[in-house]
């Protein structure tokens, strides 16, 4: 449920994983909230003509693993699934699906937030624009998985 | 002694390399590191309060001793997701 | 993007839907957030068979129509896309997906959250629940299109 | 003046039937057209103050009048999603 690919994403397929491992499970799972990041077809007012996503995939893994620890504990019975997508990738594409499984939805929402908004602080992935008239790396956050105060920013943007 | 150095991203389009074998003189730490590649490839200096780091796949701190054959990545910001 | 059916649900192909009809208005889709009901093995701790489903469609078609307005309103530029299914369901098949499209990930979570709270509270659409031991109808909300309390709790919640 | 009405899940298995045909003297509103169901089938009368009603698909208000021909439907609490 944890992977980098140079596959088109899935959500259907996620889904199932994910439902699967948390159906017989405590209260079960009654709610799955998703999340699909795509390229849009414009960015800062410039054509986008497709962009390059490249990881450090084994790197990338471990992060996700640490992610799904950080729901477990905050949200016991809570299953998650994250699936990176790498190489290049068209307008409309996903470049990530996030799956996540409650009993309840109020969780489901929480988890699958908070997943994205770790994903983007730690997940060393990197995307590179490519523009009708030029390209340009996007370097966001300086990743350190060791940053409470940050993990506490993801749990407060997800719980609000 | 030998490491493998890993560049990603506009690192490793500066570094002009996806990974490099280097010499560093023992005891090293990633920062040890660091500094004999920024040597060589002096466009890296600019990331130097913005990478993290890793040491054979597990983040790391730059303050962290390498040893003979270790893979030493260097990361620029993040932009996943 | 609105509809009732007795067919099983798929995320997928609505995601595709609602994608292509954002793709490129205005900042475009990068992001799209997705709800899933299903049906859970347990409740209240009673094993359950299986689910029955009942919507007054033409009605139901209304209701999603107003909330995918509200969401116009509120979230220029999002688009919504709800499905419900009716007829007799299995534990773990969905009997509703919402997926919520906006150009960036925040209003994407909220549209979706905003959304299934609406459909709980107004939407003409309920189910029976078959146990091992016996049935029971669930009744929750009474519906009020035009109660404006309810609408803002909603909001709230997806907006906290 | 007839009316159909129109039941949904508890208060169809109630009043044993999806829809019935009614007659009402006019001027009716909804209430009118709801006395009368619940006179033919009083297990519905617990519900009173819990039902939405709709007149030809369009959700009403009880104090809405009816005209001859409409199809007047009673909502239980729903627990759709």
């Amino acid at each position: 449920m944890l992977s980098v690919t140079r596959d088109p994403l899935s959500v259907e397929a996620l889904t199932a994983q994910v439902e699967a491992s948390v159906r017989h499970r405590g209260d079960g799972c009654g709610a799955v909230a998703s999340f699909l990041g795509l390229v849009r077809a414009t960015h800062q007012g410039r054509v986008v003509k497709y962009l390059e996503y490249e990881a450090f995939d084994a790197l990338a893994l471990q992060v996700f693993s640490q992610i799904q620890a950080e729901v477990e504990e905050r949200w016991p019975g809570a299953a998650l699934g994250i699936v990176h997508r790498v190489g290049r990738l068209a307008v409309g594409e996903a470049s990530i699906v996030i799956v996540a499984a409650t009993a309840h939805r109020a969780e489901a929402f929480q988890v699958c937030r908070y997943a994205i908004e770790r994903v983007k602080q730690i997940a060393p992935v990197w995307k590179h624009e490519f523009f009708g008239d030029g390209e340009a790396w996007v370097e966001g956050a300086v990743a350190d998985p060791a940053d409470e105060a940050a993990r506490m920013r993801a749990l407060e943007i997800a719980c609000a | 002694m030998r490491v493998t150095v890993r560049f990603f991203a506009r690192l490793r389009e500066l570094a002009g390399a996806e990974t490099v074998s280097i010499e560093v003189t023992a005891p090293a730490t990633v920062s040890t590191v660091w500094q004999a590649v920024t040597q060589a490839a002096p466009d890296l200096v600019p990331f130097e309060r913005a990478i993290s780091c890793a040491i054979n796949a597990e983040f790391s701190r730059m303050s962290h001793p390498v040893s003979e054959g270790d893979d030493v990545a260097f990361l620029p910001p993040v932009s996943g997701g």
